[in-house]
């Protein structure tokens, strides 16, 4: 059975070939079919670029792409199986509601009454079945965004693509939304592809990703793989808040002489501990408190439960850790 | 189903090559209009640009088809520079006499102006403009007449010392307003007013009431703020405006004729030196002129984001 | 459509692509079916259908008889006219001597066969071969119409008619006590240095200017120089007969060099106007319709030069326009409105002191070069009105 | 002093309405001038009133003729220029591309430059090409002019249409044809018809080009510059003059609604 995306070192270069600008650069990808994929990375990092090599309004400049196994490098956008949901949703501003998600069964010639019960359909589906009438400009944020999902999904894509799908929703439409996409996904089971640049979305939603940086493929891998055993530096900064701890200071503690990363969940107060430095500032989190420190010059953060007796910045405070949390990374 | 959709038409395969050579798309949209406005239209530019280098013979006074700057240096003569000097001063004299006229109608239409009164100032600046060029003229030639309107009023309104102190001016008074430079310059701005405020009105209209208010929070006087927050920001606007009102009267050969004291402007000189006078290469030469400072002035316009406001 | 007019129609179409095709070298010998239509480059006034005036029709009768539609495209100076011949299109120009021999020059019109047009032995013989449109003994056209340049004036404030041009020349006070300044016009044509040239010619004898339109570098600067003067005195040159005629109604203007149409015109109208030649002489114009070189439809152009030299138009014509008829009998045979005595205030009699327009050229009678030549009127008058 | 912010100060309003008045006076007296009963010298204050000129235009057929050829020309070069002027807002709005830069100022010579220039220009075009003046040549050098209008107008919606829209219509499967045809057409719409009601405006009173490009037709203006110099019932310019006036109202507070209309849809997503 074939991936539903396969990337095969696809670069995507903008500008003169005398001096290229690498938006995506030699990417290997393999997204299986049913999967619910993020693809994670902060902006310019070329994963809006894949999503687009994907969807076809990028053409790569080496490499090819296949869909199910097709190859649809030479395929236009209207003819690719694959539908998107655009980050400010590009909802067409002079149709109602019904219209735009029955718009990709009209171009396909679908009888009126016919892609009308299909829209509704969808909209019921998006918990949207009474706005069939409005315009695009009547509805908030949340309420587009589903429209648009709704469009997207009519045509029965292979695979959904959604660019920052969540970027405009205030905090909590967004988690709403996350679960919804969730169940959805699991419901319909359509491979879903989407691209953002927050890690806490990424982690939450995907059963899998790829994080992205400089046009290449950090690493890929489960949400826990990536949050746990960051291949890089950048993974690891990048992909929750760790500690990068230099390998002068990995070697203090008891590693090899390599780059490390340390959860800062993972630290706690222990007058053994091996990491030693003074308390620069506290700050309440709720669910416990989150301490800088300066160690060996190494600036460190640690998060520490509700409940654990706080020390006072410009104490100097010794923490410990269990060892497998000293995560060594293989970057030199 | 497959992920490629079968391309079921025409329209469908010339999407995709159009989606594979992206640049035929964009070949086929330019090249008609580029055809006729790069080939034709510079073209014919280039042609008469061509023809004044050309000159005309001292004896006959047929056209010499040989490369020469001689027409060109004829354009400093005494009187044919009198006429690029004339043309000049009236094109920037009515530019500025515009935008002094069109600002307080400009901003008051996007700034105060609401509902119907917004309609009001629209229909009011537009309607001039539908109205017939030639038929306004000759109304303003009765106007300025020595037994025109004006004239007239001042005489039932014991007014007429105004009138004739204004006559009296040197250089540009005259016999009556109609045969002077200043009943020509009226005529000039009437007639291209709206072309300035249309263009000023927009860009007022995107300076955000918002920015206004901050300003006058920020402690700026109302003069402050209308130089330091108002008039950079309908500078666009106003360059735009101005393109219309300067190239306007620079080639403009039928008011000329009609008001003024029958001393030559660029317009009608090109128009009778080409048309009447068979003098093609000097009337090509003086074209070169509004062509030279046109271009410039586009490109400064252009530099200062003035095409937007077009 | 019947079968006979259709094989008709046919056979004009054929005709005219023919003469289309072939340009007119050759000379007609034959004047074939009517074309439809003729475009004739016409002076304002010279052809009428009763539009301004009913009494007024030269058109109409032909239009119904010959089957021509006559469409009149009117120029105000001769330069106008030849740039409209040069641009073509038309088939007729009614040219005055300061355009005909351009024309014959740039071989923008055709030689006339006079053996077409029946009426050409009523031409007054002193037209017939006239060198403004006779070249090697070759007619390029059929007169038209000629008359003076009149000095027009305000009968308010010229109670007895001007003696002199200086008027419009020369700054003074007129008979009402006021000064001529801005209260006098002039032509706005390269060929009013003509008026000036004459003027010194009567003024200045030691200039020794033998003809207007032949001046020499030192003749051509006196013209220019009194014109310079003249320029003081006038707010705005004449350029278009109806609106000198509305200069005179509401610009205070009271004298100046015009035509006698539209003298004839304005005292239609009740005003104060009176025209007259001063002792200096006057400038004038001798028309000529000419046939294009290129024209489309030659038969209806051949019909109409017929045409003009009908007694009955002529005598309209030269009522109406304020001219003398190139048929003398016009003038006595009461086929139209004309009269002996109108042909006499028209200058009938004064043919040999009338000196005609005429292009100006660098050859002359004072000697190959000798002359200025007609471009730099052209540009040297535009200096004038501009200041210089 | 600080007062209501949203009122203007009285100066500005005196400023601003004497203004709209120096706009219309003179057309008032145009108007005036087409009920006077003496038509000779124009004398002020007319002598009486009447209605005849009306009947007298009415029954006048050259200025028929005037005006259908004006209708002809300048709606089949505003279609011309809509189209044209369509295309190259569309190639505009669409990529940028070797020479964008000096396009744009191409499009705008036309009408920057003096209309002298450009009508002999396109008059030295015509001949060198062997095309007869004609109607053709009035429509042609009419559209030279008149692409730029459109093209404005066209161009300012492209850059607020979200270019998101065209990939999305592509992306849910519609080809290129339907893509102008659902969505850039209805959007561009409002714009397009105001941009060629300008032009259509423009055309139709256009007068220094005409006489460069026209053979032997009148178009109204040039019936006007005709009737003007020459005139023989002189009140009759002046009714055409207002009955065009009055004939454009209409039109042009349609225009505003819709381009007013059109800016409150595009302001509704900010």
């Amino acid at each position: 059975m074939p991936a539903a995306v396969e990337f095969r070192s696809v670069s995507r270069h903008f500008g003169p070939a005398s001096a290229p600008i690498k938006a995506v650069d030699g990417v290997d990808l393999t997204i299986a079919e049913g999967a619910f994929f993020a693809m994670l990375g902060p902006s310019g990092s070329g994963k809006t670029t894949c999503l687009r090599l994907i969807s076809g309004f990028e053409s790569p400049t080496a490499g090819e792409i296949c869909i199910f196994g097709e190859n649809v490098s030479n395929t236009p956008p209207h003819l690719r199986n694959v539908n998107t949901v655009f980050q400010d949703y590009a909802l067409f501003p002079h149709m109602n509601v019904r219209d735009n998600v029955a718009y990709g069964l009209m171009v396909k010639g679908m009888a009126k009454a016919q892609r009308y019960a299909k829209a509704e359909e969808m909209l019921a589906l998006v918990h949207l079945d009474a706005y069939g009438n409005r315009k695009p400009g009547q509805l908030s944020g949340g309420q587009r965004q589903r429209v648009a999902l709704a469009r997207a999904l009519v045509n029965e894509p292979k695979v959904l693509l959604l660019d920052e799908p969540l970027g405009a929703l205030d905090l909590k439409l967004r988690e709403a939304m996350q679960d919804e996409l969730k169940s959805l996904q699991q419901r319909l089971g359509i491979t879903f592809v989407f691209v953002t640049h927050d890690q806490h979305e990424a982690l939450s939603m995907a059963d899998s990703l790829a994080v992205f940086n400089d046009g290449k493929i950090a690493q890929i891998g489960t949400p826990a793989e990536i949050y746990a055993q960051p291949k890089t530096r950048f993974v690891a900064d990048f992909v929750g808040s760790s500690n990068v701890l230099p390998p002068m200071l990995t070697q203090s503690l008891g590693g090899p002489a390599k780059w490390s990363s340390l959860r800062p969940e993972t630290l706690h107060l222990d007058p053994t501990g091996a990491l030693q430095g003074i308390v620069t500032s506290l700050r309440y989190l709720g669910s416990g408190h989150r301490i800088a420190l300066t160690a060996q010059g190494q600036d460190i953060a640690a998060i520490l439960p509700t409940g654990t007796p706080l020390p006072e910045p410009g104490q100097e405070i010794r923490l410990g850790f269990t060892p497998d949390a000293l995560h060594i990374m293989d970057e030199a | 189903m497959t992920a490629i959709l079968p391309a079921k038409s025409l329209a469908d395969r010339l999407t995709t090559l159009f989606w594979r050579k992206p640049k035929l798309l964009l070949a086929l949209l330019i090249t008609p209009p580029l055809l006729w406005l790069g080939v034709i239209y510079l073209g014919s530019l280039a042609a008469l640009l061509l023809q004044s280098f050309y000159s005309i013979d001292e004896f006959s006074g047929m056209v010499v088809r040989e490369f020469t700057l001689k027409t060109y240096g004829e354009l400093l003569r005494p009187q044919n520079y009198d006429i690029i000097l004339r043309t000049l001063t009236m094109s920037a004299a009515v530019t500025i006499g515009s935008v002094i006229l069109a600002f307080p109608i400009a901003y008051y239409a996007a700034r105060y102006a609401r509902g119907r009164w917004k309609a009001v100032f629209y229909l009011g600046i537009m309607l001039p403009l539908w109205s017939s060029y030639l038929v306004k003229v000759y109304a303003w030639k009765l106007i300025l007449a020595k037994e025109g309107i004006i004239t007239w009023a001042a005489t039932k309104t014991h007014t007429n010392f105004l009138l004739d102190a204004a006559l009296a001016l040197p250089g540009i008074g005259g016999n009556s307003l109609s045969t002077s430079y200043i009943g020509m310059f009226l005529v000039f701005t009437y007639v291209w007013l709206p072309f300035m405020i249309l263009p000023m009105q927009a860009s007022l209209e995107r300076v955000p009431t918002s920015m206004l208010e901050a300003s006058q929070d920020l402690g700026a006087t109302r003069a402050q703020t209308f130089r330091t927050v108002i008039v950079p920001l309908a500078l666009p606007g106003i360059i735009a405006g101005s393109i219309f009102t300067f190239s306007l009267t620079m080639g403009d050969y039928i008011i000329p004729q009609i008001v003024g004291n029958s001393a030559n402007f660029i317009g009608m000189a090109v128009y009778q030196l080409q048309g009447t006078a068979g003098n093609t290469p000097l009337a090509a030469a003086f074209a070169v002129i509004p062509i030279v400072i046109m271009l410039i002035y586009l490109s400064l316009a252009k530099r200062a984001g003035a095409f937007d406001a077009l | 459509m019947t079968k006979t007019h259709k094989a008709a129609t046919t056979a004009a179409l054929l005709a005219s692509l023919a003469t289309a095709i072939t340009p007119a070298f050759a000379e007609m010998t034959e004047v074939g079916a009517s074309e439809g239509q003729v475009n004739i480059v016409a002076w304002p006034g010279y052809i009428e259908r009763g539009e301004t005036d009913k009494a007024y029709d030269w058109v109409t009768k032909f239009e119904a008889e010959s089957g021509c539609k006559v469409n009149v495209k009117t120029a105000n100076t001769s330069d106008e006219m030849v740039a409209l011949m040069n641009e073509g299109g038309f088939d007729l120009v009614t040219a005055s001597g300061d355009a005909s021999l351009r024309l014959v020059a740039g071989k923008r019109v055709q030689a006339v066969n006079t053996a077409l047009i029946p009426s050409w032995s009523k031409i007054d013989p002193r037209l017939q071969d006239a060198k403004w449109f006779t070249v090697d003994g070759v007619h390029y056209g059929t007169p038209y119409l000629w008359g003076p340049n009149v000095l027009m004036y305000n009968t308010d404030v010229f109670k007895e008619a001007p003696k002199s041009w200086n008027i419009v020349f020369e700054k003074m006070d007129l008979p009402d006590g006021k000064s001529n300044e801005g209260r006098v016009q002039a032509y706005d044509g390269p060929i009013h240095i003509a008026d000036a040239a004459q003027y010194l010619m009567f003024h200045k004898p030691e200039l020794k200017i033998t003809s207007p339109y032949e001046l020499n570098e030192d003749q051509y600067k006196a013209a220019l120089d009194l014109l310079r003067e003249q320029r003081k005195l006038v707010s705005r040159y004449w350029h278009d007969a109806y609106i000198q005629m509305d200069d005179f109604k509401n610009e205070g203007v009271v004298a100046s060099g015009s035509w006698p149409f539209q003298v004839g015109l304005l005292q239609s109208e009740k005003l104060p106007i009176a025209s007259t030649i001063p002792e200096e002489g006057a400038t004038g114009w001798a028309d000529t319709t000419m046939l294009a070189a290129d024209a489309a439809n030659p038969n209806c152009a051949y019909k109409w030069m017929e045409h003009t030299l009908n007694s009955n138009l002529q005598s309209d014509l030269s009522v109406w326009f304020g001219g003398n008829p190139v048929v003398p009998a016009a003038c006595t045979d009461k086929s139209g409105m004309q009269t002996a005595e109108g042909c006499t205030a028209n200058g009938l009699d004064n043919f040999d002191k009338i000196r005609f327009w005429t292009t100006p050229t660098a050859n002359c009678a004072q000697g190959e070069g000798a002359c200025v030549p007609y471009y730099r009127w052209v540009s040297d008058y535009i200096g004038v009105i501009g200041g210089r | 002093m600080r007062s209501d912010p949203n009122a203007a100060p009285l100066s500005l309003k005196i400023a601003a309405i004497g203004g709209l008045l120096f706009l219309h006076l003179p057309i008032l007296l145009i108007f005036l001038y087409a009920f006077t009963t003496e038509e000779r010298t124009y004398a002020f204050p007319p002598p009486g009133v009447t209605l005849k000129w009306f009947a007298a235009a009415w029954e006048r057929p050259d200025i028929w003729q005037a005006l259908t050829l004006s209708l002809q020309v300048a709606t089949a070069a505003t279609l011309l220029a809509l189209i044209l002027g369509t295309l190259i807002s569309a190639a505009m709005a669409q990529a940028r591309f070797f020479g964008r830069e000096q396009i744009s100022l191409l499009i705008i010579l036309p009408i920057a430059l003096p209309g002298v220039i450009t009508g002999m220009s396109l008059r030295s075009a015509f001949g060198l090409m062997d095309i007869p003046f004609s109607t053709l040549t009035i429509i042609l050098g009419h559209a030279t002019f008149c692409i730029v209008i459109v093209y404005n107008n066209a161009v300012a919606r492209f850059r607020r249409l979200s270019g998101g829209v065209l990939e999305a219509s592509a992306d849910l499967g519609a080809n290129a044809f339907q893509t102008f045809r659902y969505i850039l057409l209805p959007n561009l719409g409002t714009a397009l018809l105001a941009g060629g009601m300008l032009a259509f405006a423009l055309s139709f009173d256009e007068v220094i080009v005409t006489t460069f490009t026209a053979g032997q037709q009148a178009t109204l203006p040039i019936w006007m510059l005709e009737e003007l110099i020459r005139p023989r019932q002189r009140p009759v310019t002046n009714v055409v003059a207002m009955v065009v006036f009055a004939a454009t109202f209409f039109p042009i507070l349609l225009a505003y609604y819709l381009t007013r209309n059109g800016s409150e849809t595009a302001g509704a997503g900010k």
